[in-house]
C-alpha cells in the first residue's frame, strides 16, 4: 500500500472505529470491547509497518499528503512523517490497544460512548502530531479537549466535574492566546513575504524582531507549557488524574502532555528562535523547578494516582531541560524521554487501576506488603518504578541520562563564557536522580513492603489480560533502555534540524519587517 | 559471543531461568542453576585471565553500539586488564562460594528461588562494573548493584524495618551516583568519551592541556562522592549497618566482599585523574582516615553480630581510600582482595553461629560457644587473626602495606600514618572482643536456644574452610606487584626501607595489643569490660547510638525535606497561592456574573427601554463617526 | 418650500393624511382601553394606506388595508372582544412612563439629527412614473424568488408553531 | 422640506412613538399593537425609498414585512391567551418570571 495512504489510513482508523460502534446493535458490550481492540490493533500494525519504512536519512517530511482545504487562507491539509513525531505517533498507536483492553473491566457505564470517546481522543491526538500545516495541527489540538472532557466528566470519580472544568479552562486558556498568536504570525508571513500560508516550513522562515518573538513565543508558550504541564501551571493536572478513570489517566499522561512538549519542539521553540535563546535561562530554571517542585510534591501525596502525576511533572521537566539545552544529546534525550515517560506513566496509572478496581480506594495508607499477597503484579509494579526512576537498562534511563549529559555539556561552554547560570540548572537537574529515587521507594516501600495489608483479603493476583497488557510496556521500557539506538537514529535528522532551527538567528531589526 | 560477554552473561541466565521459573522448577534446580552458572562464569574468568597473562595486552570486546548521536557514540564494550582481572575473580570466585553457602543457609525460606535469582542478578551487574571499560557500562553496573542491595536488604520485606533499610541503602546510593554522574559528564564535556582507558590515557599523555588537568580536581571529587556512597564512607556510610538487615550471605557477599569496594575499584580504576590532583587525593586519604577510625570506635561498643562486622567492613573500606589517598593503588587493591577472603569468612561465620543460634544476633546472649561449632570457631578465629593484622596472615601483609605508604608515601604524612595505626589497635581489639563474647569465656546464651544450637551442614562449614584457608594464604600473592604495571606504587624516598621494618614491628605489635587488650577486658568472666563501661558511661552511650549521626540526618535533611514539601510546596504553593488564585478568580467571575445578572429583571418594559437606549446610542455613534 | 408642497392636491392629501396617521399613532399611547386603541391604529393603517396609494404604489396599499387591516387587526379586535376586561385589564402605563417620555425624545432626537438632518434635501422624487404591479411581480418571481419561498417556509412554521402552542394548552386540561 | 423629508420624518415618529408604547404601556395586548406600530414606521420608510429610487426592492422588503407581521401575530396571540389564562391578567409585569 502507498505509505502516504497509509498513513492516512492511521489517522482515520479511529474514525472508522467510531462508525463501526454506531453500527453495533445496542447492549452488545463484548462485541464493542473486541472491535474497539481490534481497530486499535489494526492501527498499531499499520503504525508498526510505517515506522519502518520510515527512512531515517531523509530530512524532512515523509509519506506526505498535501490537499488545498481552504485556499483563501492558504490553509492546506498537509499531514507526514517526520522525525520530531515518528516515535510520537509509534507511541499513541502503541498505548491505544493497551488503553481500550486496560478499560474492559473498569467501564462498564456507557461502554459505546466510552470507546467512541477514546477513538475520538487517538484521532485528535495523532492527527496533532501528524499535522504540518497551523491550521489543521490548531483544529486537532482543539478537538483533543472535547473528548477528554467527557471522559474525566463522565466516567470520573466525585469531584469529576470541578477537574474536568479545571482541565478545560486551563487549556482552553491557553489556546485562545496561541490561536492569537498563530493569526499574527501568518500574517507577518503575509506582510513580509507576500505568501499566505499555515505550512510549518513555511513559517519557519518568518523573520519577527525579538520583542515581538518574545510576546508570540510567550501566548504559544502558555499552551503548551499548561499542556506539559510546567510549575506554576500544573495544578490542573493533578486533579484530572485523580477524577479521571484508568484510561483517561493513561490517555492523558502517556500521549495528551506530550503534546505540550511536542508543541514546544515543533513549533514554539523554532518559530521564534530569537526570544527562546534569550528566553532559555527562564526555560531551564522552569524546567528544573517543575523537576524539583514535582519530585517534593510527589513525596507527601497520600493518594497513589496524585504520587504518579507529581511524579509526571518532575519528568517532563526533563524533557523540557534537554529541549532548552540545545545540545543534540539534549535534545535526543528529550526525544527519548518523552517516550519513556509514556511508557513508564501509562504503565503505572494501568497498575493503579486494576488495583483500583480490586479495592476501589487510591489512599496509600490502606495497602501494604502486596508482595505477598499480590507477587506478580508486584514484579511490575517494582519494574515500572524503577525505570520511572532512571535505572539503567530501562528506557528511563536513556532519557535522563542523555538529558541531563546533554544538559551539562551544553551548559559548559556558556560557564567557561561566565555565565553560571545554566551549568547551576543542569546540576540542580541532576538532584532530581536523587527526589526521584526517594519517592518512588517510598512509594514502592509502603506499598508493596511491609505487612500484608489491603482493603479485601482475597485479593486474587493479575489475569493473563492485565498481565499481558504489563508485559508489552515492560518489554518495550527494556527495548527503550537496551538498545535507542534505533529510535535514536530515526529522529537524529529531526533533532538536528531543530538545534539548527532554534539556534540560528531570524530575527530583524524592529519595524522593518513591515 | 566473546569470553567476557559470556562472563557478564550467564548470571544474567540465572536470574532470568530462577526468577521466571524458579519456583516451579523445585530447589534442587534453583540450587544448581543459581549456583552452577556463576561456577561457570568463574571458570570462565579464569581461562580468560590467563589469555589476558598471554596476551599481554588488555582484552577488549565491543558487544553492541548503544546509541549513536551525531559525532557522538556510547559503546558497550568489556574490558580485561589486570585490575579488572583481580576484580574479576574476586568477584565470581568469592561469589560463587557464597552461593553454595546459600544453599545451606536458605533452605528453609519461601523465597529461596527469588533469593538465587537476586544474587545472580547482583553478580551480572557487579560483572558488568568490573569488566565495563566505559564509565557509562560501569555506571549501569554500578546502580545495578545498587538495585539488587536493595532487593537483597528487603528480602524480608514483611518487617517494615528491612525495607527501610533497603530504601535508605538506595537512596545512599543514589545521592553518590548523583556526584558520580556529574563526574562523568564533566569527563565527557572535556574529553568527548567514556571509555575509562582512554581517559586515563588523555590525563596521562604527556600532551595534556592545563585546561584538562584543571579539571582533575572536580572529576575526582565528584566521583569519588560516587565512591562514598557505594563504598560507605564519609558522609554516606550510614546505610552500610542498617543493610545488615538482609540475609547473612548477602551481607557476606555484597556488603563486605564485592559491591562495597567498588568505590575503591573505581578510584583505582580512574587513578590517571586523581594523580593529577593532589587536592582530590588528599580528600580521598582523609575521608578514608576519618571514616576509619569513625567507624572503628562504634564498633567497639556494638552488641548486634553482625553490626560490629558491619562497622569493622566500614573501617576496612576506610584503609582502602587512605591507600588511594596516598597514591598506592595496588596496595588498596590488595586490601580489597584480603579483606574480600577474610569478611566474606567473618559475615558467612556470623551467619553461621545465628544459624546455630536460631536466629539471635546479640552477642550478649552468645559466649562460650567453640566447643559446640568448633568448625565455624575455628574458622572464625582464624578470619578475625587476619583481620587484625596478625603475622603471615593474608590481612598482615596488606594492613601493613597501607601502613607503610601512608607513612612513607610523599602524599602521606605522619599524622595520617597515627590515625591508622590507632585504628589498626582498635581493629585488632573490637575483633577479638568480638571473638571473645561469642566463642569463649561463659555461656550467656537462653536456655531455650542452647538445646538447638548445631553446627552447620557442610555446604555452608565447606565454604567457610575455603575462605578461611584464602585468608590465610592470600597475603603470600603479592598484588600490588602484580598491578605494579598498571598501577605503579607511589615512589618512596630512600628512607622507605630503612622505616619498613619499623612498620611492620609496629603493625605486628598493634594486632598482639588489640588481641591482649581485649583478652585482659573481656577475657574470664568479663567483670572488667562492664566496669569499663560504666566507667565511661556518657561516652559509650554516644559510642553505642553511633554518634547519633542517623538522627542528624533525619533533623537535618529528611525532616526538613518532607517539611518543605508538604508545608511549602503543597499546602502554600499549589493549594494556597495556585490554587487559591484559580478558585478565587473563578469566585470573582461568579460573583460579577451574579451581578450582571440583576438586569435581567424579567420585566419587558425594561428591556424595551434598553432597546431604544441602544438604537440612540447606535445612531449618535454613527451620527459622531458617519 | 411650503409653496411647492401645496401646490397640487395630491400634496395637500398626503400632509393630512400624515398629520391624521401620527394623531392616531399619537393616541394609542394614551388611551386607556385596549379597545380604543386598536381603533387608533387602525386608523393610522387605513390613512398610511392612503399615503401609499398617493405615493402610487397602489398594491402595497391594498395589501396594507387587506392584510394588516383586514387581517392582523380584526385578530386582535376579537381577542380583545374575547378577554374578560374585569380580570384581565389593567391599569394604563408601567412603572416606566417617565423614562421612556425621556427615552422617546432622546429617540425622536436622535432620528432627527443623525438621519433626518443630513438627508440630501433637493433630491426630486423621480417616482412620479412609480411602478406597477407588474414590475413587482418581475422582480419577485426573478430577483427575490428565495425570499419567496422562505416566506412560505415562515408562514408554515407560523401556522404549525400556532397550532402547537394550542396544544400544549390543552393537554394540561387534559 | 420636501415630499420624501415629511414622509421619513412621520416614519421616524411612527417607529419612536411605537417604541415608547412598548416601553410604557403595561397591557400585553397594547404592548403588541405598539410594536405593529413600529413595523408600520419601518414600512413607511421602505415605500418611500422605493418610491424615490423606482426599485422594487423596497416594495418587496414591505411585502415580506406583511408576511412576518402576519406570522408574528398568529404565534403571539395564542401565546397571550396562554399567559392569561394562566395568570388571569394581561399585565406585563406579572410575567417577570425570568428574573435573573
Amino acid at each position: 500500500m502507498d505509505n502516504a495512504i497509509m498513513l492516512n489510513l492511521v489517522l482515520y482508523l479511529p474514525l472508522l472505529g467510531i462508525a463501526m460502534l454506531a453500527a453495533l446493535p445496542a447492549g452488545h458490550e463484548d462485541r464493542v470491547r473486541s472491535t474497539s481492540f481490534g481497530v486499535m490493533v489494526a492501527q498499531l500494525f499499520l503504525t508498526v509497518i510505517l515506522y519502518l519504512r520510515f527512512d531515517p536519512n531523509v530530512a524532512g517530511l515523509q509519506f506526505e499528503t498535501r490537499l488545498p482545504w481552504i485556499s483563501d487562507w492558504g490553509v492546506y491539509y498537509q499531514i507526514g512523517l517526520d522525525g520530531y513525531n515518528v516515535l510520537l505517533v509509534l507511541l499513541t498507536a502503541f498505548l491505544g490497544p493497551l488503553v481500550v483492553a486496560g478499560a474492559f473491566s473498569a467501564i462498564t457505564k456507557d461502554v459505546k460512548l466510552f470507546y467512541a470517546m477514546v477513538f475520538l481522543i487517538q484521532f485528535a491526538m495523532l492527527g496533532t502530531f501528524v499535522a504540518q500545516d497551523l491550521f489543521l495541527f490548531y483544529v486537532f489540538w482543539e478537538t483533543m479537549l472535547i473528548p477528554m472532557f467527557l471522559i474525566i466528566g463522565i466516567w470520573g470519580g466525585e469531584r469529576r466535574i470541578y477537574a474536568t472544568l479545571k482541565f478545560v479552562l486551563y487549556t482552553a486558556f491557553g489556546s485562545i492566546l496561541m490561536l492569537a498568536a498563530v493569526i499574527y504570525l501568518v500574517y507577518s508571513l503575509k506582510q513580509t513575504t507576500g505568501l499566505t500560508s499555515f505550512a510549518f516550513a513555511d513559517l519557519y522562515r518568518v523573520r519577527l524582531p525579538v520583542d515581538v518573538q518574545s510576546i508570540l513565543l510567550f501566548a504559544f508558550a502558555l499552551s503548551f507549557a499548561i499542556k506539559v504541564p510546567m510549575v506554576p501551571l500544573h495544578t490542573w493536572l493533578p486533579d484530572a488524574h485523580v477524577e479521571a478513570p484508568t484510561a483517561g489517566s493513561v490517555i492523558l499522561a502517556g500521549v495528551l502532555l506530550k503534546m505540550g512538549t511536542y508543541g514546544f519542539m515543533k513549533l514554539g521553540f523554532p518559530l521564534f528562535p530569537d526570544a527562546t535563546r534569550a528566553a532559555t535561562p527562564l526555560i531551564m530554571a522552569l524546567a528544573v523547578v517543575s523537576i524539583v517542585y514535582g519530585a517534593c510534591l510527589a513525596l507527601v501525596q497520600t493518594d497513589i494516582k496524585k504520587i504518579i502525576a507529581y511524579s509526571s511533572i518532575s519528568h517532563l521537566g526533563y524533557v523540557m531541560l534537554g529541549l532548552a539545552s540545545l545540545d543534540l544529546l539534549g535534545i535526543q534525550g528529550a526525544v527519548i524521554q518523552m517516550v519513556s515517560h509514556g511508557l513508564t506513566a501509562a504503565g503505572l496509572f494501568l497498575m493503579v487501576g486494576m488495583i483500583y478496581e480490586r479495592c476501589h480506594t487510591r489512599e496509600l495508607a490502606a495497602y501494604g506488603g502486596l508482595a505477598k499477597i499480590m507477587p506478580v503484579y508486584s514484579v511490575f509494579f517494582a519494574i515500572l518504578t524503577l525505570a520511572s526512576i532512571g535505572l539503567p537498562t530501562t528506557s528511563g534511563f536513556t532519557g535522563e541520562f542523555l538529558v541531563l549529559l546533554g544538559a551539562f555539556r551544553g551548559a559548559w561552554p556558556i560557564y567557561q563564557q561566565g555565565d553560571a547560570f545554566p551549568l547551576a540548572m543542569s546540576v540542580i537537574a541532576v538532584s532530581g536522580v536523587v527526589l526521584g529515587a526517594l519517592y518512588m521507594l517510598w512509594f514502592a516501600q509502603r506499598f508493596l513492603f511491609g505487612l500484608a495489608k489491603a482493603p479485601h483479603s482475597d485479593l486474587t493476583d493479575l489475569n493473563l489480560r492485565e498481565k499481558t497488557i504489563l508485559a508489552t510496556i515492560v518489554v518495550a521500557i527494556f527495548a527503550l533502555g537496551l538498545y535507542p539506538q534505533e529510535p535514536l537514529r530515526k529522529t537524529e535528522v529531526a533533532a538536528k534540524q531543530y538545534q539548527q532551527l532554534v539556534g540560528t538567528s531570524r530575527t530583524t531589526v524592529a519595524g522593518s519587517a513591515r | 559471543m566473546g569470553a567476557l560477554t559470556l562472563i557478564v552473561l550467564l548470571p544474567l541466565a540465572g536470574f532470568l531461568v530462577n526468577g521466571l521459573a524458579g519456583n516451579r522448577l523445585g530447589k534442587s534446580f534453583v540450587s544448581v542453576v543459581g549456583c552452577g552458572l556463576p561456577l561457570l562464569a568463574f571458570a570462565v574468568a579464569v581461562k580468560s585471565v590467563l589469555a589476558l597473562l598471554a596476551a599481554g595486552t588488555p582484552l577488549i570486546e565491543t558487544v553492541f553500539t548503544w546509541a549513536t548521536i551525531g559525532q557522538q557514540s556510547f559503546e558497550i564494550s568489556f574490558y580485561l586488564d589486570r585490575l579488572s582481572s583481580v576484580m574479576v575473580l574476586i568477584v565470581t570466585g568469592v561469589g560463587s562460594v557464597i552461593h553454595i553457602y546459600s544453599i545451606g543457609y536458605m533452605h528453609e525460606d519461601n523465597g529461596y528461588a527469588r533469593f538465587f535469582a537476586y544474587l545472580n542478578l547482583f553478580l551480572f551487574f557487579m560483572l558488568m562494573l568490573v569488566l565495563g571499560r566505559s564509565l557509562l557500562v560501569l555506571f549501569v553496573g554500578w546502580e545495578g548493584v545498587g538495585l539488587a542491595s536493595y532487593l537483597l536488604i528487603g528480602f524480608w520485606f514483611e518487617d517494615p524495618v528491612n525495607a527501610q533499610a533497603g530504601k535508605k541503602a538506595f537512596i545512599a546510593n543514589r545521592i553518590g551516583d548523583a556526584g558520580f554522574l556529574l563526574g562523568m559528564f564533566l569527563l565527557y564535556t572535556a574529553l568527548g568519551t567514556l571509555e575509562m582507558d582512554r581517559i586515563n590515557a588523555a590525563f596521562m599523555s604527556p600532551t595534556a592541556t592545563a585546561s584538562l588537568l584543571g579539571l582533575a580536581t572536580l572529576v575526582g571529587v565528584f566521583l569519588f562522592i560516587g565512591a562514598t556512597g557505594k563504598s560507605a564512607q564519609i558522609p554516606l556510610y550510614v546505610w552500610l549497618p542498617d543493610a545488615m538487615a538482609g540475609p547473612t550471605p548477602v551481607s557476606a557477599l555484597i556488603h563486605a566482599a564485592t559491591m562495597v569496594t567498588a568505590g575503591v575499584y573505581m578510584t583505582a580504576r580512574m587513578s590517571g585523574i586523581y594523580l593529577h590532583s593532589e587536592v582530590a587525593s588528599h580528600l580521598i586519604a582523609v575521608i578514608g582516615a576519618a571514616t576509619a577510625l569513625l567507624a572503628a570506635t562504634i564498633a567497639i561498643t556494638q552488641t548486634d553480630i553482625k553490626k560490629v562486622l558491619a562497622y569493622s567492613t566500614v573501617s576496612q573500606l576506610g584503609f582502602m581510600f587512605v591507600a588511594a589517598g596516598v597514591g598506592a593503588y595496588g596496595v588498596a587493591v590488595f586490601h580489597l582482595y584480603t579483606h574480600a577472603f577474610f569478611k566474606a569468612c567473618l559475615f558467612l561465620g556470623a551467619g553461621s553461629v545465628i544459624h546455630a543460634m536460631s536466629g539471635e544476633q546479640d552477642i550478649r546472649k552468645m559466649g562460650a560457644l567453640a566447643r559446640k561449632i568448633p568448625l565455624t570457631s575455628t574458622t572464625f578465629v582464624i578470619a578475625t587473626a587476619a583481620i587484625a593484622g596478625i603475622p603471615f596472615l593474608s590481612g598482615f601483609f596488606s594492613k601493613d602495606e597501607i601502613l607503610l605508604y601512608a607513612l612513607v608515601s610523599p602524599l602521606g604524612s605522619k599524622a595520617l600514618f597515627l590515625v591508622m595505626a590507632l585504628t589498626a589497635l582498635m581493629t585488632a581489639f573490637y575483633m577479638f572482643r568480638l571473638l571473645w563474647l561469642v566463642f569463649f569465656g561463659s555461656s550467656r546464651v537462653e536456655p531455650e536456644v542452647a538445646h538447638h544450637i548445631h553446627e552447620s551442614p557442610l555446604s555452608m562449614t565447606s565454604v567457610l574452610v575455603i575462605l578461611a584457608f584464602l585468608s590465610i594464604i592470600g597475603g603470600y600473592l603479592s598484588i600490588p606487584h602484580f598491578l605494579a604495571p598498571l598501577l605503579p606504587l607511589p615512589s618512596a624516598e630512600e628512607a622507605a626501607h630503612h622505616y619498613h621494618w619499623t612498620v611492620v614491628g609496629i603493625s605486628v605489635a598493634l594486632g598482639l595489643l588489640g588481641l591482649a587488650g581485649a583478652w585482659f577486658v573481656y577475657g574470664g568472666s568479663g567483670e572488667r569490660g562492664k566496669r569499663l563501661q560504666a566507667q565511661f558511661a556518657p561516652m559509650h552511650r554516644l559510642l553505642y547510638a553511633k554518634y547519633y549521626v542517623d538522627e542528624l540526618y533525619d533533623a537535618l535533611l529528611g525532616r526538613p525535606l518532607v517539611w518543605i514539601s508538604d508545608h511549602v510546596f503543597l499546602r502554600l504553593g499549589d493549594r494556597l497561592l495556585l490554587d487559591g488564585t484559580l478558585n478565587g478568580l473563578a469566585a470573582l467571575a461568579q460573583r460579577a456574573a451574579g451581578r450582571l445578572g440583576r438586569v435581567q429583571t424579567g420585566s419587558l418594559h425594561l428591556y424595551a427601554l434598553f432597546v431604544l437606549l441602544g438604537i440612540v446610542g447606535a445612531l449618535l455613534w454613527s451620527w459622531r463617526h458617519g | 418650500m411650503i409653496n411647492s408642497l401645496l401646490s397640487s392636491l395630491d400634496t395637500l392629501l398626503l400632509v393630512v393624511f400624515s398629520i391624521c396617521a401620527l394623531v392616531g399613532a399619537a393616541l394609542m399611547l394614551v388611551l386607556k382601553q385596549p379597545m380604543r386603541v386598536a381603533m387608533a391604529l387602525i386608523s393610522t393603517m387605513v390613512f398610511l394606506g392612503g399615503i401609499y396609494g398617493l405615493l402610487g404604489v397602489h398594491f402595497i396599499a391594498a395589501f396594507q388595508v387587506l392584510i394588516y387591516v383586514g387581517a392582523v387587526m380584526v385578530f386582535m379586535v376579537y381577542v380583545i372582544m374575547l378577554l374578560d376586561p374585569r380580570d384581565a385589564f389593567t391599569r394604563r402605563y408601567s412603572s416606566l412612563l417617565v423614562p421612556g417620555a425621556i427615552g422617546f425624545a432622546l429617540l425622536l432626537g436622535a432620528l432627527v439629527i443623525g438621519i433626518w438632518n443630513s438627508l440630501p434635501a433637493a433630491t426630486r422624487a423621480t417616482g412620479a412614473t412609480g411602478f406597477g404591479l407588474a414590475q413587482f411581480a418581475a422582480a419577485f418571481l426573478n430577483e427575490y424568488w428565495l425570499h419567496f419561498e422562505l416566506t412560505s417556509v415562515l408562514l408554515v412554521a407560523a401556522v404549525v408553531a400556532a397550532l402547537a402552542v394550542i396544544g400544549v394548552s390543552r393537554k394540561p386540561h387534559g | 422640506m420636501d415630499k420624501v423629508q415629511m414622509l421619513l420624518g412621520l416614519s421616524m415618529a411612527l417607529f419612536a412613538l411605537g417604541l415608547t408604547g412598548v416601553i410604557i404601556r403595561r397591557n400585553l395586548l397594547v404592548m403588541l399593537m405598539c410594536m405593529e406600530l413600529m413595523l408600520n414606521g419601518v414600512n413607511l420608510s421602505l415605500v418611500t425609498f422605493a418610491h424615490q429610487l423606482g426599485a422594487a426592492a423596497g416594495a418587496v422588503l414591505v411585502f415580506l414585512v406583511f408576511v412576518v407581521a402576519t406570522a408574528e401575530i398568529a404565534i403571539a396571540i395564542p401565546i397571550v391567551l396562554l399567559m392569561v389564562r394562566r395568570k388571569r391578567t394581561l399585565d406585563a409585569d406579572a410575567y417577570a418570571d425570568l428574573k435573573g
